[in-house]
């Protein structure tokens, strides 16, 4: 259901289109369309006092035009708040990083990167994270098989025919 | 592995908290890159740090990690909900009823379920059984690293009760899967609260034996005053929460600040540490295990009577949609990010682990200490390293 | 040959003093036999005491209470392979092992078990002690540099700036000490001699440890300190420090070696901890020896050699007798009770030689039991000394590096020159 | 070392000090001496050319012990074996080896370093020749105190009235100190 209140008027107010507030189990978040993404969360953390961003993800769409949706969950400590701001991406498309504005985001883009190929731009060094740096392919994707593995870098790595 | 470039100049830089670089030395010594390689004893798992070294400082590091990655978020898209209940006790297998607690919650909230009130203080009596245990495997690997050998001994002889009493709940020791979405799944055995009471007078002159091993011993002191120092605004800035966290000064825990399960009927402190050293976070984790006490205390006093399920479907299809739900983990905030689907298996579950953000804060902390510092540091971030790699 | 035998037991000065080659090889041989028997004791008990600190049995499976495990480690360590790491170098990697041996071991030649129990007395006993066990600190550093590899490098170079400067506040905690062997009521000279200062020790009725009350007791502190951070023990092992550099500068060595590192350290502990007992804690003296100077006391004391040994057999019994009577105990059960019954029997022995030699004539039994007496009573200082060093493994943390230098440097040496000038100052004034 | 500078030796030994000085021991202790003194200068490995130097300071040291010096001996292997060789050996090892040994050989003085040597032995060999003039035959005559007092009476003077050499043993400590104070700020750096 649409969330209501004042500060969800004032952003409204400021970017109309690009932005709408929903809310759902009590939890309320942002859908905000990608060009607005690094100053609406600056915004946030400088004038919400969001201060502590409490996770990055993103969640894979293969059927939608824009297949990603990326995902920040943020907290104020003076408000004892969450909320939750919302992008679609798409596939190829990169994101500004927010690394500048809260340093925990280093390596929860990194993870992001490394688990669905998404570009941050502006990170200080965006590579794997959790995944060997040679390893292709991003598995949290949804085409990406639960048995698949890079059969090519098992291979020269680890010298043996195949992981399965 | 093989083309990770092993000189890899570029390390975590975090330039916006301005850290003063230290100044040109007069003799250039030969900076040294040391690998306190994935198989290391101080590294509490398998943990690659690269350390960059002039001498004994250390100048920067960087952590390579995911050695034990499992895709834990990926098996989660091809199991129905209750399937997946038992691989989140595998991720932060030292707290595994706490893992269990915050992936139950968060799926009950995605139901829209309420725990009957007998489960929820069975849940907290469990969870905090199972904060202390990990204080205590903390404390024991994290003097051993300094070199103090003997409360390892003892915390490992204490924690053996708490898996005793888990045992006899659910038959697990470490990995106990005891929760279920919707309740708790086994009624308390018949001597649960005698059992839990005896713990509790067993164990209370026990911790005053580990703080008078080492709280006022002067060599434990002068290896953990100011080191590691990190203030509050970096712990917030870099996402740093737990014990880490109130030690260095921000009064914040999830079980005061957004009471779930029951935790609002308690009545027990939060510990605060002034300077965030290696020091303020022994003491906080030291009077977080008594506080636990006192809570189990008043919960086995208080359980009620009453049914242990909710009334959850046999076959769980929670409505189309996504929440956030968080929980206190000894390490510090465990959140469940669901999106579902409406189908019986989640669309997406991001796990946030507390240890994989709370290392990251290993780069400030250990910049111009030393080697041995390294290892105290590590010790004192608690880090789990299933948790991290997931 | 019988008279030549026979020469030594009556002299009271030491057979290398008396030039009497044949007892001074002898003393040679028990010493270095005593010293590995005591390293062989010392490994079981740091095991069972350091077991028994952490609510633990240590090893109970080799011999009754693991009394056989000893023996069991040196044979493993013998059979194990000797690995020597690819571009070591050889000759080095070899003979590093054999420094360490020679320093812990040479300075075993000056230490005064009894008046006349010790190989010689040199001159310059003190001084000798201290200069060979400078020689150890080569054998760490060289065997550090010979396994060719970082982490040795590292551990060695730390742990010989380690013994390096706490060999400085060692070395002026020791010349406070023979300061004070000076200042005896006759005016005679001090003496760098080891039997010279338990001698001084006598003539002043008192122990250094309690000459100028603080002044003893402090220098007495800081040789104490410095001889756990010179044997790398307890809360300064920074070398084999494993959290940090797995094992310090014996990492590459295994099997045969690497024991006798394991040698070389024990036998530098009880070395460094005799000195301490004959500098500041007289030697051989038994306790209050003027004080309780009647004959009845003489004759107590000399029992407590006897009654020790008598108490070890009587706990020895009674583990025999609370070993479960399964069958797969009867073996340890005969074995325990054979060690009971051969302690009892030392016991006895010991019995019959003190009621023997009460008397004070120069009765051959006399003589032997005033001997036993004082190598009775100095064996059992200095197995005070090694109880507090696995006292300190149990209880204290490590060191940092630059901490344990800064005590050293910042904080040993000043006191120590502070301690010196102090006894010069008293000593001056009180004569 | 002739037969009769050797017993008279033996002859005037006093009671309390026992013979060490048997001519075997003094031809063994030189020999090792020379022995391990060549090795210092042959080995191309710096680590056994330290080792063989140490050999060589240990048996100066037992050289000592047999002029009835025991204190010089002691003081020699603290501070020679001891001290100075652990900071050689810290050197040897910290200056990584491999790189100097490959540098050219940058100094072309070989001529003068032969000059020098040959004008040494040179030297060698006319006190050897002369041997007994150079080198009266003078009676040992044994110390009546210890070897240790007698130093210190020379040092710092008995029975109040000034050693002769007490004045330069302190100008000598204030040029060690100058040194070490020297070498601190050399090295001075942010620890």
């Amino acid at each position: 259901m649409p969330w209501i209140s004042p500060m969800v008027e004032k952003y409204k107010s400021q970017y109309g289109s690009g932005l709408d507030a929903q809310t759902y189990l009590g939890q309320n978040y942002f859908s905000v369309d990608h060009s607005l993404i690094p100053n609406i969360l600056r915004l946030l953390r400088d004038d919400q006092q969001f201060d502590y961003c409490v996770d990055i993800t993103a969640v894979h769409y293969p059927k939608r035009e824009k297949q990603f949706d990326v995902v920040w969950i943020l907290y104020s400590f003076p408000r004892n708040e969450r909320v939750r701001v919302k992008t679609q991406i798409a596939d190829g498309a990169s994101i500004p990083s927010s690394v500048s504005i809260w340093p925990t985001a280093n390596w929860l883009e990194r993870e992001v990167y490394d688990m669905f190929g998404i570009q941050f731009e502006g990170h200080p060094d965006l590579k794997r994270i959790l995944l060997p740096d040679g390893w292709k392919g991003y598995p949290l994707r949804k085409d990406y098989g639960i048995l698949q593995q890079d059969q090519e870098w098992v291979q020269i790595n680890l010298g043996i025919e195949s992981g399965q | 592995m093989s083309d990770h470039n092993n000189d890899s100049e570029n390390v975590v830089s975090l330039s916006h908290l301005d850290l003063e670089t230290p100044e040109k030395p007069y003799l250039d010594s030969n900076e040294l890159i040391i690998n306190m390689g994935p198989q290391h004893p101080a590294t509490h798992g398998v943990l690659r740090v690269i350390l960059k070294l002039d001498g004994e400082k250390v100048l920067g590091t960087e952590c390579v990690i995911g050695y034990l990655h499992r895709g834990v978020e990926k098996i989660a898209e091809n199991r129905t909900y209750t399937m997946f209940n038992p691989y989140v006790d595998r991720m932060d297998y030292v707290a595994a009823v706490s893992n269990g607690l915050g992936y139950c919650e968060a799926v009950e909230k995605l139901l829209n379920v309420e725990a009957p009130a007998r489960a929820k203080y069975i849940r907290v009596i469990l969870t905090e059984l199972n904060r202390i245990a990990s204080h205590q495997l903390w404390l024991g690997t994290h003097a051993l690293d300094i070199g103090a050998m003997t409360p390892l001994f003892y915390t490992f002889r204490d924690r053996e009760e708490i898996l005793k009493i888990f045992e006899k709940y659910c038959g697990a020791r470490l990995t106990t899967h005891a929760f279920r979405i919707g309740g708790c799944q086994y009624e308390t055995y018949a001597g649960f609260e005698k059992d839990v009471k005896n713990f509790l007078t067993f164990v209370k002159p026990k911790i005053d034996e580990y703080e008078a091993l080492l709280t006022t011993n002067r060599i434990w002191l002068e290896r953990t005053k100011n080191v590691g120092v990190i203030s509050g605004a970096d712990c917030i800035a870099l996402g740093v929460t737990g014990p880490v966290l109130r030690a260095s000064g921000v009064k914040w825990d999830l079980r005061k600040a957004q009471p779930y399960a029951a935790y609002s009927e308690f009545d027990f402190e939060i510990p605060t540490g002034e300077n965030g050293d290696t020091y303020d976070r022994y003491m906080v984790r030291m009077i977080e295990m008594r506080q636990s006490l006192r809570i189990i205390e008043q919960a086995v006093n208080g359980i009620p009577e009453g049914p242990i399920m909710g009334k959850v479907p046999k076959v769980i299809k929670p409505p189309v949609g996504e929440i956030y739900h968080s929980i206190e983990a000894p390490k510090g905030e465990l959140g469940y990010f669901i999106v579902s689907d409406g189908s019986t298996q989640p669309y997406r579950i991001r796990v946030r682990p507390p240890s994989f953000v709370n290392l990251q804060a290993l780069d400030i902390m250990v910049r111009g200490m030393l080697v041995a510092d390294v290892v105290a540091v590590i010790g004192t971030l608690d880090i789990v390293l299933g948790e991290v790699d997931r | 040959m019988p008279n030549f035998i026979m020469s030594y037991l009556g002299s009271t000065v030491t057979p290398g003093e008396a030039g009497n080659q044949f007892w001074a090889l002898m003393y040679v041989l028990i010493i270095f036999a005593g010293v590995s028997v005591a390293v062989i004791c010392m490994n079981w008990i740091e095991r069972k005491a350091l077991a028994h600190f952490q609510v633990r049995l240590g090893p109970m499976r080799v011999g009754p209470h693991g009394l056989l495990q000893p023996i069991a480690d040196a044979i493993k360590l013998m059979i194990k392979e000797d690995i020597i790491p690819a571009e070591a170098d050889q000759f080095v990697f070899w003979i590093a092992p054999m420094i360490g041996l020679l320093a812990a071991f040479t300075v075993y030649t000056v230490i005064p078990f009894g008046p006349s129990q010790a190989v010689s007395d040199m001159n310059i006993g003190i001084l000798f002690m201290l200069g060979v066990s400078s020689l150890g600190v080569l054998g760490i550093v060289v065997a550090g540099w010979a396994s060719n590899s970082h982490y040795p490098l590292i551990g060695a170079l730390r742990s010989s700036a380690q013994m390096v400067s706490y060999e400085v506040a060692m070395g002026l905690a020791i010349v406070s000490a023979i300061l004070m062997t000076s200042m005896n009521a006759d005016g005679a000279d001090g003496t760098l001699s080891m039997i010279g200062i338990v001698r001084a020790q006598q003539a002043q009725h008192v122990w250094f440890l309690f000459k100028f009350f603080p002044l003893g007791l402090i220098a007495f502190a800081i040789f104490a300190i410095a001889m756990v951070a010179e044997t790398n023990r307890a809360p300064f092992d920074l070398a084999e420090a494993e959290s940090e550099l797995t094992a310090g500068f014996h990492t590459e060595y295994s099997g045969l070696r690497w024991s006798l590192f394991m040698l070389a350290e024990y036998a530098a502990m009880i070395a460094v901890s005799s000195i301490a007992v004959t500098l500041w804690l007289g030697g051989w003296m038994r306790p209050f020896p003027n004080f309780l100077h009647a004959p009845a006391w003489d004759f107590i004391f000399s029992l407590f050699p006897c009654l020790t040994f008598a108490g070890l057999a009587a706990i020895a019994f009674i583990g025999t007798a609370r070993m479960p009577s399964h069958s797969f105990f009867k073996v340890q059960r005969i074995g325990l009770a054979v060690f009971s019954a051969l302690l009892g029997f030392i016991a006895l022995l010991l019995l019959v030689i003190a009621i023997a030699g009460r008397s004070a004539d120069m009765s051959l039994a006399a003589r032997f039991n005033e001997g036993i007496g004082y190598v009775y009573w100095f064996v059992l200082k200095v197995a005070v000394f090694m109880y507090l060093f696995i006292w300190y493994r149990a209880t204290w943390p490590r060191y940092r590096f630059d901490q344990l230098m800064k005590i050293g440097w910042k904080v040993m040496l000043p006191i120590s020159l502070g301690v010196l000038m102090l006894t010069a100052i008293v000593g001056v004034l009180v004569k | 070392m002739n037969p009769a500078m050797n017993s008279a030796v033996t002859s005037t030994m006093n009671a309390g000090m026992a013979p060490i000085a048997t001519p075997w021991f003094f031809y063994a202790l030189a020999g090792l001496a020379v022995a391990s003194g060549v090795a210092v200068i042959t080995r191309r490995n710096a680590v056994h050319a330290a080792l063989a130097l140490i050999v060589t300071l240990l048996s100066v040291a037992g050289l000592y012990l047999m002029l009835y010096a025991p204190f010089v001996a002691g003081v020699q292997i603290i501070v020679y074996a001891g001290g100075i060789m652990v900071l050689f050996l810290f050197v040897i090892m910290l200056v990584n080896i491999e790189r100097s040994s490959k540098e050219r050989q940058f100094n072309r003085m070989w001529p003068v370093g032969l000059a020098a040597a040959c004008a040494l032995m040179a030297l060698f060999v006319s006190a050897f020749t002369k041997g007994r003039t150079l080198f009266p035959d003078r009676m040992i005559s044994l110390p009546e105190s210890s070897n240790t007092q007698q130093i210190a009476g020379m040092l710092y003077g008995e029975a109040g009235r000034m050693g002769q050499y007490t004045f330069a043993f302190e100008i000598a400590s204030l040029l060690l100190l100058v040194a070490i104070l020297g070498a601190v700020i050399m090295t001075k750096k942010k620890i």
